[in-house]
This record gives C-alpha cells, sequence and structure tokens, in this order.
C-alpha cells in the first residue's frame, strides 16, 4: 500500500467539490477595500509643490508651467506609475488621493494621462491657509 | 463488401464514429483533469467546452507548417498518417458498441500487434529529427515500449484464458459468465486489471509515465519539432490511443453485459460500453492527477522487476484455478 | 563563546594587521586592516573563532582610493564582521581568501568584473561574469568619475 | 570512445532577478561536468541606486525581486536607519515582522507548488498555489498590492492594521495551516515524490558551510544559520520561534525546511498579532541623511540577504551593495549536480529556489580533448551503433 499517491482520494474528492477559479472578465472581481489604486488628483487643493514629482520612483508625475496663472501643476503619466502612491503620501495638502480603481488598461498611452485643463487652473492665493 | 458493412466501417461504429469518440475524450480528460486540480477546465466553446478539442484540432490544421529541415518530413509524414489509421483498424475488431465489424479467431494478438507498431512510429516521429530533445525523447519512448509491452501482452492473455478464446469478440461476450461461474478466478482478472491499467497508463504515457516528453527536462521530448497540420494529427493519435486503450480494457475485463441483437439493444449496449470506457479512463486519469513523473531508470526497475513477473504469476495463477478442479476430480 | 571582550581577543588574534577595530552596534564590528595580509588575516580569524561565512565581499569607490570591504559571519562567536582594506585604484590588487573560504569565489569575480580589483591566487576571474560579455574590458561601471 | 553532450539549461526567464545558464555536460544521461554562467538579467541596480533619493530606492529595491520585495525593502531601509541612527516605535517592528513572514509563507509555498510542477505534478502545484491565493489575499488587504507591498518606509511602516484586518488574519491563518499541514504530509509521504527527491543533489553539512550556502539550502543541511535568530532584527528578539533544521542534507530536506517553515511562520506571525504593542508606526525622517554606513542583514525566503547603505550626507546614497540569496546558493549547490542524470537537474535546481528556463540546441563534445563537433544524422547514428 505504500506504492499508492497520497493525492489519491483528495483527486477524487475534489471533483465533485466546487472549481476556485475566478472567471475574471466574466465575473466582478473582489479586490479589498484597502488596495492602492489609480490616483485621484484634486486640482483646487493643489499649491504645486512638486514634491509628489521629486519623490516618484517611476518618473510618472511631470510639473508644468502654466502661464496663464503662473504656476506649476502636476501631469501624471499613468502609463509609468507603479500605485505606489508614494505621493499620496508626500502630498501636505491632500490634493492627490488613492482610489480602488485598478482596471485602467488603455490602447493609446495618451489616455492614460491625467491632465488639469488649463482653464480649470486658479491662480494660487499668497498666504491663503488650506 | 456490401454497403451495410461500408456504412459500419464509415460512419458507425466506425470512422467517423471512433473521431467524435476521440474529440470527446480529449475533452473529459481535460475536464475531468481539471476538475481534480479545482480548476474549470475548457468553458467556452460549445456546452461546456465540449468543441474546445475540435476548435483545436481545427486550429491547429490552418496552422503554418513550419518544416524543420534537419529532420526527415517525408518519413514524418507518412508515419503520422499511418499511426492513427491502425488505431482506427484495430478498434473494428474491439466491441465499442458492443459487436465487432470484423472478427476472427486470433484477432487479439493481430490488435495487440498493431498496438506495438503504433508505439513504434511514435518512436520514429522523434528519431526523424536531429534535436537533442526529439533524440532524447525517442530513446526514452524506446525504453518505455520495451518495458511495458511485454507485460501488457501477458496480462492480456489473462482473460483470454479465462473465456478460452482468442478473439476479442468473444472474449468479451463470455468473460463476466466465466468469472461469476468460478468466483476464485477474481483474484487473478482483479489483479491483472490493475496490472494491465499500470501498462496503459505506460502506453498512453500518462503521469507517472509521461517520461518521453517530459517538459521540464526534454521540453516536449519526441513532440518538439513538430507544429501545424503534424501536431493535430499526433494528437488525433494519442486522442485515438485513449480510445483504443479504455475500450479494449473495458472489453478484455469488464465484457459486454447487453448483447446487441437488435436496432435497439446496439444503442443500449454501445451506452454499456461508452460508460465502462469512461470508468477505465477515470482510473486512469486519477493516478496521472496524482502522481509525479519518475525516472526511465524506475519505470524499467518497476516494469521489469515487478510487473512482468507479477502478470506471469498472475497467469500461472490462472492455470493453476482453472486445472485444480480437473486434478482434485 | 560569547560576545564579551570580543574585541579584545579580537585586537589580540590580528594584532600584526590591524589598523583599526571598533564596535558598531551589537553583534556588529568594523575592523580595518593591511590590505597586502588579508587572506591571512580572515586565516588567522578562521583558526581562533571557528567556521566564517562569507555574506558579500564588495569595494566603494572613495576617487582617491578603494575601499573594499568582506562582511563576514562568525559561526563561533555568532557576530558579523566588517572587514575593510584600503586598496591603491590605480593599481588594486588584493590576495584571495578563497583559499581558506571557497565560498568566496563568485563575490571574488564579481568584485573584479565590476571594479576591476585583481585577487592574487584566485584562478577563475575573469571579465563578464556578470556583465554581458561584449562589455568593453577596460571599464569598470562601480568605480565613479574622476 | 566517450562522448558527453552539452545540454544548456538556461538562461533566460524574464519573471526572476537572478536567472543563470547551468551548462552540463552530459555522458549518456549522467552529468559528468557542470558550468555555470550567471548575470543575463543585470540591470544594474546598484549604479541606478546612486542616482535615486533615499525614499525612491525604496521602490527601486523592492523591485529587485517581486518575490521577496518585503525583505528587500526591509532590509534596505534597516540598512538606512542604521546608518542615520533612526530607532523604530515598537508597533512598527512588529508590522514589519508580521509582513515579511506573510511574504515568507507566500514564497515557500510559490516555490513548494514550482517543485511540484517541476516533477509533473500538476495536481499538487494546484493545490498548493489555490491555497497560497489566501495569503496572497491578506497581503493585498494589509499592504494595499497582492506582490509589491510598498510597506517598509524609512522610519517605520505605511500601513496599520486594526482589529477587522487582525480577525480576517486569523481566521485565514488557521486555513493556511491545516492546508500547509496537509501539504506536509503529503510531501513527506508520497512514494514518488520521495523517490524523486530523497538523496538528490547531497549538500553535506561541511560543504554547505564552506561553501557559504544560506536560508533553507543551509539548514537542509544541518547548518545553524538563521538570521532571525542569530542577528535579530526588527521585533525577532522578542518573539520566540524554532530554528527549522533537518540532517538529511537532500533537495528533499530543503523542501521541507520550507513546509516546516511556513507552518513556524504562522505561528511567529500569531505571536506577533496578539502582542502587537500600540503607539505609532512611523517616525519622520529628514530628506538628506548623515554621512556614514549601514549594514543591515534579513533572512529572506530564500536566505541570508544584506544591504549595505554608504552615503556621504546627501539625499541619494554614495554606494549601495545587494548581496541576493540565491547568489551564494548557485556556488554551494552547482557541484553536487555531478553523477545525477538529467531526470534529476530540475529536483535540485529547484531545491535551492532559483529561476531557470531551459531550451538550446546540441554540440557534442568529446570529453578528453573538448574539441566541439558538428555531426550529421547518418555519424550520430554510426556512433551510437559503434558504441
Amino acid at each position: 500500500m505504500k506504492i499508492i499517491p497520497k493525492l489519491v482520494p483528495t483527486v477524487v474528492k475534489t471533483v465533485f467539490k466546487k472549481p476556485v477559479t475566478e472567471q475574471y472578465p466574466y465575473e466582478p472581481p473582489k479586490p479589498s477595500p484597502n488596495i492602492r489604486g489609480k490616483i485621484v488628483y484634486d486640482v483646487d487643493k493643489c499649491v504645486g509643490c512638486g514634491l509628489c514629482a521629486i519623490y516618484c520612483p517611476s518618473g510618472a508625475i511631470e510639473m508644468i508651467m502654466i502661464k496663464e496663472v503662473k504656476r506649476r501643476i502636476p501631469i501624471f503619466h499613468l502609463d509609468r506609475c507603479m500605485f505606489c502612491h508614494q505621493c499620496v503620501e508626500v502630498c501636505r495638502f491632500g490634493a492627490i488621493t488613492g482610489s480602488r480603481e485598478f482596471e485602467i488598461a488603455a490602447y493609446n498611452k495618451n489616455e492614460l494621462k491625467i491632465i488639469t485643463p488649463k482653464e480649470r487652473v486658479k491662480p494660487l492665493k499668497v498666504g491663503e491657509k488650506k | 463488401m456490401d454497403l451495410f458493412k461500408l456504412v459500419e466501417v464509415v460512419v458507425f461504429p466506425g470512422l467517423m464514429y471512433l473521431v467524435v469518440l476521440a474529440i470527446f475524450f480529449e475533452w473529459y480528460k481535460r475536464k475531468l483533469v481539471a476538475r481534480m486540480q479545482s480548476r474549470l477546465g475548457p468553458t467556452y466553446t460549445g456546452f461546456r467546452g465540449i468543441l474546445q478539442p475540435l476548435a483545436d484540432f481545427l486550429k491547429l490544421l490552418f496552422k503554418e507548417d513550419i518544416e524543420v529541415t534537419t529532420g526527415d518530413q517525408k518519413m514524418l509524414t507518412l508515419v503520422l498518417l499511418v499511426a492513427p489509421t491502425l488505431f482506427i483498424f484495430s478498434l473494428f475488431f474491439v466491441p465499442v458498441t458492443g459487436y465487432t465489424i470484423f472478427s476472427f479467431e486470433g484477432d487479439l494478438l493481430l490488435v495487440l500487434f498493431i498496438s506495438s507498431i503504433a508505439s513504434l512510429l511514435l518512436y520514429l516521429v522523434g528519431w526523424t529529427f536531429r534535436s537533442s530533445f526529439t533524440k532524447a525523447g525517442a530513446a526514452r519512448l524506446l525504453l518505455q515500449i520495451v518495458g511495458f509491452d511485454i507485460a501488457a501482452i501477458a496480462l492480456a492473455l489473462v482473460p483470454a484464458f479465462e473465456a478460452e478464446s482468442l478473439c476479442i469478440a468473444t472474449i468479451s461476450e463470455k468473460i463476466s459468465s466465466a468469472v461469476i461461474s468460478n468466483p476464485l478466478l477474481l483474484i487473478p482478472h482483479g489483479f491483472a486489471f490493475i496490472l494491465f491499467l499500470l501498462a496503459q497508463q505506460a502506453d498512453l504515457e500518462e503521469d507517472p509515465f509521461d517520461i518521453p516528453h517530459a517538459e521540464t527536462e526534454l521540453v516536449a521530448g519526441y513532440i518538439t519539432e513538430i507544429s501545424g497540420r503534424k501536431l493535430a494529427f499526433l494528437d488525433l493519435f494519442k486522442d485515438l490511443q485513449m480510445v483504443y486503450v479504455s475500450f479494449f480494457t473495458a472489453s478484455l475485463f469488464f465484457g459486454v453485459i447487453v448483447k446487441p441483437l437488435s436496432a435497439v439493444l446496439v444503442i443500449a449496449s454501445s451506452v454499456e460500453m461508452f460508460l465502462k470506457a469512461l470508468l477505465v479512463l477515470f482510473i486512469l486519469f486519477t493516478i496521472e492527477a496524482a502522481s509525479t513523473r519518475i525516472r526511465i531508470y524506475n519505470l524499467l526497475d518497476a516494469f521489469w522487476k515487478y510487473i512482468i513477473p507479477l502478470s506471469f504469476f498472475s497467469l500461472s495463477l490462472l492455470f493453476i484455478i482453472k486445472a485444480l478442479p480437473g486434478v482434485l476430480l | 563563546m560569547s560576545e564579551d571582550n570580543f574585541l579584545e581577543k579580537l585586537q589580540n588574534c590580528l594584532k600584526d594587521y590591524l589598523v583599526d577595530a571598533k564596535k558598531k552596534r551589537d553583534r556588529l564590528y568594523i575592523v580595518e586592516v593591511k590590505a597586502e595580509a588579508v587572506d591571512k588575516v580572515v586565516k588567522a580569524l578562521k583558526e581562533s573563532f571557528g567556521d566564517i561565512h562569507v555574506t558579500t565581499i564588495s569595494a566603494v569607490d572613495y576617487i582617491e582610493y578603494l575601499e573594499v570591504f568582506y562582511d563576514l559571519w562568525l559561526h563561533g562567536p555568532k557576530v558579523a564582521l566588517v572587514l575593510k582594506v584600503k586598496v591603491n585604484s590605480d593599481k588594486p590588487e588584493l590576495p584571495s581568501i578563497v583559499g581558506v573560504i571557497p565560498g568566496a569565489l563568485f563575490n571574488e569575480c564579481e568584485v573584479y568584473d565590476l571594479f576591476g580589483i585583481i585577487f592574487k591566487g584566485n584562478n577563475h576571474l575573469k571579465k563578464s561574469f556578470i556583465l554581458p560579455e561584449h562589455f568593453p574590458k577596460d571599464y569598470f561601471p562601480l568605480r565613479k568619475k574622476r | 570512445m566517450s562522448y558527453a553532450v552539452d545540454l544548456l539549461f538556461g538562461p533566460q526567464h524574464p519573471a526572476l532577478h537572478e536567472p543563470e545558464r547551468f551548462r552540463f555536460k552530459v555522458d549518456g544521461e549522467i552529468i559528468v561536468d557542470v558550468d555555470v554562467k550567471i548575470g543575463f538579467i543585470h540591470r544594474g541596480i546598484e549604479k541606478l541606486a546612486e542616482s535615486k533619493n533615499f525614499i525612491q530606492n525604496i521602490y527601486l529595491t523592492e523591485r529587485i525581486c517581486g518575490i521577496c520585495n518585503v525583505a528587500h525593502t526591509l532590509c534596505y531601509v534597516q540598512a538606512v536607519e542604521d546608518m542615520a541612527g533612526i530607532e523604530v516605535p515598537e508597533r512598527a517592528k512588529y508590522l514589519r515582522v508580521i509582513v515579511h513572514e506573510l511574504n515568507r509563507i507566500h514564497s515557500h509555498l510559490l516555490i513548494l507548488g514550482v517543485a511540484a510542477e517541476l516533477l509533473g505534478w500538476e495536481t499538487e502545484f494546484m493545490y498548493l498555489w489555490r491555497d497560497r491565493e489566501a495569503i496572497m489575499d491578506i497581503i493585498e488587504d494589509v499592504t494595499g498590492n497582492r506582490v509589491t507591498s510598498a510597506f517598509n518606509t524609512i522610519g517605520g511602516v505605511r500601513r496599520d492594521i486594526n482589529n477587522t484586518q487582525k480577525e480576517r488574519m486569523l481566521k485565514v491563518l488557521d486555513k493556511v495551516e491545516k492546508d500547509t499541514r496537509f501539504h506536509k504530509k503529503v510531501l513527506e509521504e508520497d512514494p514518488l515524490y520521495r523517490e524523486r527527491m530523497v538523496n538528490m543533489g547531497v549538500l553535506k553539512t561541511r560543504d554547505a558551510i564552506e561553501r557559504c550556502a544560506v536560508g533553507p539550502t543551509a539548514r537542509g543541511s544541518n547548518v545553524d544559520y538563521d538570521v532571525r535568530a542569530h542577528d535579530p532584527y526588527a521585533a525577532y528578539d522578542e518573539i520566540p520561534f524554532n530554528v527549522i533544521r533537518y540532517k538529511e542534507c537532500d533537495s528533499w530536506a530543503r523542501m521541507m525546511v520550507r513546509v516546516d517553515e511556513t507552518l513556524e511562520s504562522i505561528n511567529i506571525i500569531r505571536y506577533a498579532l496578539k502582542h502587537l504593542p500600540g503607539g505609532e508606526i512611523r517616525v519622520k525622517v529628514p530628506p538628506r541623511l548623515p554621512a556614514g554606513e549601514g549594514l543591515s542583514r534579513v533572512e529572506a525566503p530564500r536566505g541570508e540577504l544584506i544591504h549595505h547603505v554608504f552615503c556621504k550626507g546627501d539625499v541619494k546614497p554614495y554606494r549601495l551593495k545587494v548581496r541576493t540569496p540565491t547568489f551564494a546558493n548557485i556556488l554551494a549547490i552547482a557541484p553536487t549536480f555531478i553523477g545525477h542524470t538529467i531526470a534529476d537537474v530540475p529536483a535540485i535546481l529547484v531545491s535551492i529556489d532559483p529561476c531557470f528556463s531551459c531550451t538550446d540546441r546540441l554540440t557534442f563534445v568529446d570529453v578528453s580533448s573538448g574539441k566541439v563537433m558538428k555531426l550529421s544524422l547518418g555519424e550520430i547514428k554510426r556512433m551510437y551503433w559503434s558504441r
């Protein structure tokens, strides 16, 4: 009896059990509520300090100058982003927050840029408390 | 040859039925092993993915055929055309539907001979190429054949002696009554059945005997350089082999209980044989799923040191049981 | 063997070759020795403290000189030891310790590949041990620019 | 007339950080010589680290290895903390231990599954990876991602564990423990698995010490060396646990060390969750750190890992030295191949938890002269028959 593989009973039992495979695109995924997903940017809270761009390990954040209002705001290249949420952590003004969204595949890199339209960027009031 | 016989050979229970069965058994294998591993298996094509093997076969037919220049392509083509037909031919002698298309006294030996030839043809597939992987795979395959073939032939003789015939049709008819009339025969019968399954497992190259095409050692063994249409026919060959193994084992060791005397009874007995074949395959796939691959030396050890002596032992046990009443009386 | 008086024992054991020895924290000592005597140092350590596990050998380029460090683990007293030597960066040569500890082979090969430090007595040193095969033979990537 | 076939195992495997090429000289099926070439995906991370600041380097070191990413970040941040003299809060130390051990469980179950798969045992592979999925879910729950956790940071950890998470974790750990005990029984007793693994690649205790083997490879050879126990970091000095050792010195022993360590890790996590101290989880760290040198060693799932950081009072490290465990283990394991058959190569190679893929063509090498010959099919056949 020693030569019978140990898994035989389990294998036969498993036939009558439900498979554990999740058929992902056909079934809704069940991610944890704590996952790090796509980042959400709120331009109204941003002061343009650029800390997020300094600390971003993959260079996914680019600071651009908006001449009309004389301040810098970030552009997020989500195609380079690796969802470490370091930018969320270093932002002192709460302008960048995380979300649970992770299905961000796209056909074009440009679809993955978070660019704030120029007209939404307001000039920074000096001395204003956030 | 009359028209009826022609229909039998080409449609039912001949060529077309066998190919459909082959494709079904491939699905059965994938689905069953998947469920054993708590996976889903094929799901998309047809009802629960039942058409997936057919889809794979057709896809391979339309793929580009990459011919490796270091291989002997003509020989390969010939082998791959001949090999599947050999199994179809030998299945004509096996009661797939309860009765056989052709039958004569001694056809058991012919069928065993043909199946050995088919395995040897696979060896030629590997040997036609100049790649280290195909060559090593072919060499291993040859060693494997040397291991299991003698045991398989010796064990196939056990039911033949029980039913006192060398005709598969007669064996399958008489085997159940022969065993029931002398319950002592159950011992060598069951013994031989288990060993025969192991030999057939080695013939099918399933775990633990998938040594000739061990992925992590030899990429795909003797199949490595084959692609496209040739691979499709090789797959068909393996599937037909599955059909042959299951029905051959079932008819030798379980026999046919429902006699196929009228059209309705033919359907009934073919369902019976089908279920028995599924049972045989279930046992084979359970072994496949539950075991690791062994080394070629272990296989030769196992067969030459244990299984071949044991098969001759069961054969001689059978003689004693058969002869004992005569001696005592 | 415990950690008590380890520093004294160490100083006794290596007094001929020692340049500087200090305790950095629990179970970690940093020792600087003379470059030409590294193999003798390791041998002496092995004789007095038992088996040595070479965690890694590597170097830092301080422009004026190369500092090679040997991160060792002494199985006997169960302490980590960082053995440091200073090497001339124009003509970097060190005695090999492979004869004492065979496990240092790959580490020495890597240092030779990335810094160009020649370990005398190691016959397996070859360029492109870890770098690609067509990497320039006279360029050592981890050295700083002058 | 003795001919050896050059059989090349390797080099490329895109998923793992340290692929290597094993060039076996094979006489029939028996291996007579082995030659190792490493560094096929040398990505220059040590050089790259010199041009990134300390925070960015956390995420860089995390990507040295996807499987043991927690060990790498932990080792790196500890080295930096050692250099700057930063004292980490107690709670952070415990949280680090918890995530580190979760990572270890996930890595061990992964390699046990891979080992089964390499031996053609797909079912056990599927079962092990199915059961590992539960651990991946907790890692996702605690850190925010299944694989790259980004959990450790300089001065502490980035996320806290609340009570619901703790309870969920304990429940999953019970299940994983039950599963692991089942797998332990299977791997211990399965006759075919033992047939393939026992007495394969025997690395004697003395050789293991001399060739500086680390981790489960060393402990499978009965070497008493576990960084967690002998040079405790984080909260390991307060947590009781056993150092797993096996006396058999073969592939099977190395795999069983991993099984037992998985069970031990579950106990460590339970203890850490029970004794989790309160308080802060991180301290603030300035971007510019003082000059100095920091060294940290960590018991990664594959063995001892070391990060050695040098700084000249900048926002960037002056030099970062990383030594990964497989680097040490390849040298230890390579000579043990000799004398075994080709069929045993996967069984031995997988036991050090490496990365390899096997594709290449053959050349014939005469063992005595080392001359490479190109032969036609007919010549090979003739040679074969004349043997």
